[in-house]
């Protein structure tokens, strides 16, 4: 009765197989990596240098941080427009609550992560309990939060007296380096434990992968959604907030830019490494991938127009190049 | 930064645009660069599309080339802080095209109040002290918001009921569009003497683009910056008046002053240079045109 | 590997011994929106005892099985353990008061790989964090109770639909239960996979655990179970104790009438002499491997193998789904080589697909959108118009002709009952007037009832001229085909007339070596 | 063989699950009504006026245009990120048409809808071909868009020196009714035609319920697709001409606030009258909405941020009570 247990056909694959099958798993590395080599090669003296590389580390964090809440929705298999207007109205909260009410730096940051966590909870409760789909949902609270704004601050940037404690945030380092990639290297590895080695992350990764199953297997999906858009609306105000720390006040429609930035960055994140799943790690790259193109572009001087064919090319390119192997190495 | 031999040096220069899609500020940078290529002044240009973030990091990537000078657009210098502290760090100095003033901005153009003051008093004489005003501003940048304050003071204690819209930039000609529509709704033909100021004239040629569809003549229309569109429509009626601004001479003296604060460093006593107003009406718009052909090709 | 159908009862002392309980159902009641349902329907399970559902599709036994879940809510009713009643509310709760679950959807995480979906709702957790080892520790328990080793590593999507159920039967096992629910557990099994799951309820039943069983198999319902309740329309019929009972009698209780019997279903009419489609050296490594095959014109021709044969992979080459690496095709007298499902409509030769919620169906629309679609796509020109008025006519009069059991046409397919969506499939191609019509695993999950409306419109294509193959896993549904071919690791290694194709000499040629058969 | 077909078991429904099934249905429809009803209560002199809904409709034209558009990629299951850049390249190109090269009304026209054409093969390619994920795809092409419309202007509006001509197209009327109103009235005509009454529209509808299932029926689903993203940038396209001729001038990013409206539109629309699927008529009512609302707003004189509580109470109720209304019937 030997015969009767056929192994599962996972046959050897033939060498050209193998080679897309890297090509498909590493393509988007491997276009960090070209692209790192060329600069470094024109640019010896100012882009290879430890400066730059930690000038390039700090520019990605606060992009960082806001794309890796964000990958906590898409993981869960939701979605969450409202992000970009959280982090602005995170921002304003935290200034307004200095200026206006004298309160303390730690109370300010910490109001403008509730900020956040409220708007989680809202993106949740409509859509988990109100059933709106998640597109609709967070781009109707997304509107809200900038109703709110408007109406705290009237659309005037709010601008601290007295801004040095607050711009040490940002501007502080310690060993040379500043304390917003600390920052995101901490919640990085954090945002991978939980993800990855928690019973709710896997839980998360189990709602987004199929929710049937999920419920079926005793996970409160509705549950686990709601905790995806809390800790992404959570890292959104505390972008916002940072980003009030770099310039000392905050604007109605800071954050706004960051929505599609943390988008395209955990959408190229997901191409790499695996295949079209969002995951920490594949966000934190995709974010600084989009930040050495930034810098490679304002150190060698191009013209407007390249900064959006390289920004353009590197999504489609980053993406495509590993889907188009993968299936190659399925033929 | 190195600065070749000689007595001509080949200055590095960093510039932080607004965005591409800011008329005037283009155009004055535009003058600023065209000085530059003449002098054979390397330059390196980053658009951040209006985020002050991004403004941020390029001012930062342009410390770690070096330049020797940073020249950033609009954006307001208190929200720069942290790209201005870098690059006084490095001991480069910022100049500012209408930030306003800020530690570590040597130079500064002033495009706010004075150049809306004149406007503005044709304006209430055109409405006679009474009436319905919709106002666009925009908190993005200091230049209007300092003609904002210059209007609101102007009208306090008149007749005149002040409706304010904030429009967004990019997206402020369609916004102002849908705003006028809006507004004329509520005030239709003959409720009043009625008139709409743009603290742009992007938002004066939304409005007049609601005007038109609505068939509406009884609004009179305001714009501040002179772009050629606005001009235009300052020929053709569609628009009262127009307070031009040379931003390009501004530019010009700007670039003329670079090497100066270059030498000076960080240290230079900060200066603002001011920006010329002229008002155009339909009766003045051809002597306008003789005196700056440039400006409303 | 030893074989576990010869262990005794109890043996295997390496599942924890578990205390049975008995567990009672009692007056459930559901709705859905106008449809009932079930309806005042009452089960009774003892301890360490087997009890069979049966009942024709829609007639309510997974809604039984969900509530039992605490997936769905019943109306009224209560549930008893050992006489105590317990609320059910959440797929937690459940699982919390010992019951466990195989649902009859497949129910895995695509992107996990197997170790991973055994880890979830596991309770192997410290602190929050996942201990995959002890996840791992107790599957290889598992896979040896089912005398099948599991794929842990790899993510389920690259797994062949069998091995994926082996892992969705698995989870159902993982945590020592009291009373474990069955739902169509063999629907997508070979006799062989089906036997070590019998074993492994006789260990189960052994240690005292009572099941609940659902299968459309009566045979292997008679087998396994002692006691059987029989549902029609969401009431309960009766239950009956197995021994009692025989195929004919329980057919009958569950479709209410006379239902013919297999054999009685065969051909009518005898296959043309012209060769429809003659398929030569076919190949597609790793799973097909120089395919010959002759089908003639009005014949029903069976393709019997094991899971992974190749079956599958065959069918959708046929089709342009999948492109061939080399072998030719001639349909007709004429070379045919699709490269899309869209030639092949245009060519005549339809595939009805082996899982029809995933890819046969839009589940979200009508009957009558979903019997149009194949249409669609037999249509020339993306421009030319479409005739609602005309098209739901002939909706109308397939839903009459294959006795599709629908409110209205205009119903979602997804509020059908398994055997009835089958049918809407069929009919969607039959719809297409094919000459070539392939069925993948056509009767998967499908009632007696609606088994042999489906043969009978099987029989009525062939009796019209077209030919049909027809792959399926039953063997004992191949009395229906005029001849049956047995595919091996992608090739035909045997043709074999239907009087001699009969269930055991089937498996055998399964499993012989090739160097010992005989190829007729 | 009659006897097979076991007619199941029904009862009548209660009454109650028959009012919330209407609610579900017409709940987003009711909004709307009772929203022009109190207008027009409190505002019977401004806003229940012949003019004043002219003036609405033609608002909401373009909009609508955009929308209807972007309504063919949804149903077909995808997305498109791309229609505002799109638009927006489209004006510019059809105003350098004429500036530069001096060419007729008619043809610039043809040109920013060819442009929305290409772009829409160009999102189809990336998709289907390079197999790159719609949201990914559709950013990156439009950033690339966002470079060629810079490389094209340089950022500076492109406007007409006798506009007379094409400003027309926008201000011109017959009957006392714009243009624009007919333009948006027969594309939503044509649309509902192709859409729900021609086989390429069903195969659409197909190809978003299940691809898989729409493949082996035989249809082309990478096709359709394809023809979904063309339809969706003509469609763009024509709204950036469209929008030129509004000012005779065209601006580099004049289209982009359509993005957000459009979607917000048809999944607002995609809870009218049907449960959760895109359709032409929903999202033209999702437009009008929308405009009404702004209308109001306008007409009552409300501070900004009103505007915003509007705009996102809209967009969650709207397609909330429809969803939480046919839940309850199902029930
Ligand atoms: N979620 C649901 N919504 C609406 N109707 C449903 C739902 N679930 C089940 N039904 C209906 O309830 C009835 C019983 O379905 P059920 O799935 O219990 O049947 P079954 O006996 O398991 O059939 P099968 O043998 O095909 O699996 C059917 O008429 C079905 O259409
Ligand atoms: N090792 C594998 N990796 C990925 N997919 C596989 C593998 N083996 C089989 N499949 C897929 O599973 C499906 C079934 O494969 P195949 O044709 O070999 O089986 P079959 O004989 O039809 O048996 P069954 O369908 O019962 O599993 C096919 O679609 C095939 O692509
Ligand atoms: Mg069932
Ligand atoms: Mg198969």
């Amino acid at each position: 009765m030997t015969a009767t247990t056929i192994q599962p056909a996972l046959v050897q694959q033939p060498r050209s197989a193998q080679l897309w099958l890297l090509l498909g798993r590493y393509g988007a590395l491997m276009m960090l990596a070209a692209l790192v080599l060329v600069m470094s090669a024109l640019k010896p003296d100012t882009f290879a240098t430890g400066n730059n590389v930690v000038n390039i580390l700090n520019q990605s964090a606060l992009s960082a941080v806001i794309a890796m809440g964000l990958t906590f929705t898409l993981v869960t298999g939701e979605f969450d427009l409202s992000i970009g207007n959280t982090a602005s109205l995170a921002g304003v909260v935290a200034c307004t609550v200095i200026v206006r009410h004298d309160l303390s730096i730690p109370v300010a940051i910490l109001s403008g992560i509730l900020v956040g966590i409220l708007i989680g909870l809202l993106n949740g409760f409509v859509v988990t309990v109100l059933g709106v789909n998640a597109l609709v949902a967070t781009l109707g609270v997304g509107t809200l939060a900038v109703g709110v704004n408007y109406a705290i601050a009237g659309g005037t940037p709010v601008s601290l007296s007295d801004p040095d404690g607050f711009l040490e945030i940002s501007l502080g380092r310690f060993l040379g380096i500043p304390y917003p990639v600390y920052i995101m290297a901490g919640l990085a590895l954090l945002a991978w434990v939980v993800l990855n080695r928690t019973v709710l992350g896997r839980s998360m990764q189990a709602a987004g992968g199929n929710a049937t199953a999920a419920e079926l297997s005793g996970i409160r999906v509705d549950r686990v959604r709601v905790v995806g858009f809390v800790i992404c609306g959570a890292l959104a105000g505390l972008t916002g907030v940072l980003l009030a720390t770099r310039t000392g006040s905050a604007a109605v429609s800071a954050g706004d830019t960051y929505l599609l930035a943390a988008f395209a960055a955990a959408f190229f994140g997901s191409a790499v490494l695996r295949d079209g799943q969002f995951h920490i790690i594949g966000t934190v790259i995709g974010v600084i991938t989009v930040a050495v193109g930034f810098n490679a572009i304002a150190l060698l001087g191009m013209e407007t127009y390249w900064q959006y064919f390289f920004q353009g090319l590197v999504l489609i390119i980053g993406v495509g190049v590993g889907t188009v192997a993968r299936r190659r190495a399925a033929k | 930064g190195d600065t070749g031999g000689g007595d001509d040096p080949a200055y590095s220069i960093g510039v932080v645009q607004f965005s591409s899609s800011e008329e005037t500020s283009e155009t004055a940078l535009r003058a600023y660069l065209d000085h530059a290529d003449d002098q054979g002044w390397e330059v390196t240009k980053v658009d951040p599309q209006g985020s002050v973030d991004k403004a941020i990091s390029a001012m930062n990537d342009f410390v770690q080339k070096g330049v020797d000078v940073i020249v950033a657009t609009v954006f307001p210098s208190e929200s720069l802080t942290a790209g201005i502290r870098a690059a006084s760090a490095a001991g480069i100095p910022v100049i500012s095209f209408a930030g306003g003033p800020a530690d570590g901005v040597v130079v500064d153009m002033d495009a706010g109040r004075p150049t809306a003051t004149e406007i503005f008093e044709m304006l209430l004489e055109d409405l006679d002290g009474e009436g319905d005003l919709l106002f666009f501003g925009n908190n993005q940048g200091p230049p209007c918001m300092g003609r904002e304050a210059e209007l609101m003071e102007l009208v306090a204690g008149t007749g005149i009921e002040v409706t304010r819209k904030e429009v967004p930039i990019p997206g402020h000609v369609e916004a102002a569009t849908q705003f006028t529509h809006a507004w004329l709704a509520e005030h239709p033909a003959g409720s009043g003497p009625l008139a709409v100021v743009g603290c742009l004239d992007e938002a004066a040629l939304g409005a007049v683009s609601a005007l038109r569809q609505e068939r509406r003549q009884d609004v009179l229309v305001y714009g501040i910056n002179g772009t050629s569109a606005a001009l235009h429509a300052v020929e053709s009626g569609d628009i009262r008046a127009v307070s031009f601004i040379d931003v390009a001479a501004a530019g010009r003296t700007a670039a003329e002053r670079t090497p100066e604060v270059i030498e000076q460093g960080t240290d230079a006593e900060p200066s603002v240079i001011p920006i010329p107003a002229v008002l155009v009406t339909s009766e003045t718009y051809t002597s306008f045109a003789e005196k700056y052909p440039g400006a409303v090709q | 590997m030893h074989d576990l159908a010869v262990r005794e009862p109890g043996h295997a002392s390496d599942a924890p011994v578990t205390h049975g309980v008995s567990l009672a159902m009692e007056g459930i009641s559901k709705r859905f929106g106008g449809a009932v349902a079930l309806e005042d329907a009452s089960v009774r399970l003892r301890p360490g005892t087997v009890l069979g559902l049966c009942g024709a599709n829609g007639a309510g036994k997974s809604t039984l099985v969900r509530i039992l879940a605490g997936v769905e809510q019943a109306d009224s009713g209560r549930i008893l353990l050992d006489g105590r009643e317990v609320r059910i509310d959440s797929p937690r709760a459940a699982t919390a008061l010992g019951l466990s679950f195989v649902h009859q959807e497949l129910n895995l995480v695509p992107k996990f790989t197997g170790v991973q979906n055994l880890a979830l709702g596991h309770s192997a957790s410290r602190l929050g964090l996942v201990d995959e080892r002890r996840v791992r520790a107790r599957a290889a328990e598992v896979a040896d109770m089912l005398g099948h080793p599991l794929v842990l590593d790899v993510p389920v999507d690259r797994l062949p639909v069998a091995e994926r159920w082996m892992l969705s039967l698995a989870r159902g096992l993982m945590r020592p239960a009291k009373v474990v629910a069955l739902d169509e557990p063999t629907a997508s099994f070979t006799e062989e996979e089906a036997e070590r799951l019998y074993a492994v309820i006789e260990q189960l039943t052994g240690n005292g655990v009572g099941l609940l069983y659902i299968s459309h198999r009566l045979e292997e319902v008679l087998r396994v179970t002692d006691d059987i309740c029989v549902l029609r329309n969401g009431r309960l019929v009766g239950t009956f104790e197995s021994d009692t009972l025989d195929v004919h009698t329980l057919t009958r209780h569950i479709a209410g009438r006379e239902v013919e019997s297999i054999e009685s279903q065969g051909p009518t009419h005898p296959p043309g002499e012209r060769v429809r489609l003659a398929v030569r050296g076919l190949s597609r490594a790793p799973l097909v491997n120089g395919i010959d095959l002759d089908l003639h014109e009005g014949e029903v021709l069976g393709i019997a193998g094991l899971v992974g044969s190749g079956r599958t992979e065959l069918a959708r080459l046929l089709i342009g789904a999948d492109a061939a690496t080399s072998g030719t095709v001639v349909l007709d007298g004429e070379p045919y080589a699709v490269r899309s499902p869209h030639e092949a409509i245009r060519r005549g030769i339809c595939l009805v697909p082996e899982e029809r919620r995933s890819q046969g169906l839009v589940l979200s629309d009508s009957i009558e959108d979903n019997l149009q679609m194949a249409e669609l796509g037999a249509a020339r020109r993306g421009a030319a118009l479409f005739r609602p008025r005309s098209a739901r006519r002939v909706s109308r009069s397939l839903i009459k002709r294959f006795g599709v059991k629908a409110r209205s046409s205009r119903d979602p397919v997804h509020s059908l009952s398994g055997g009835n969506q089958q049918k809407v499939v069929l009919g969607k191609y039959v719809r297409t007037e094919p000459r070539v019509l392939i069925l993948d695993e056509p009767t998967v999950g499908v009632d007696v009832g609606a088994r042999a409306d489906i043969y009978r419109i099987i029989g009525d294509l062939a009796a019209s001229g077209c030919s049909v193959l027809v792959i399926s896993s039953d063997f004992d549904e191949l009395a229906i085909c005029h001849r049956v071919v047995v595919v091996r690791a992608g090739t035909v290694v045997a043709s074999v007339e239907r009087t001699a194709a009969t269930k055991n000499r089937l498996t055998e040629l399964c499993f012989t070596p090739i160097d010992e058969q005989e190829t007729s």
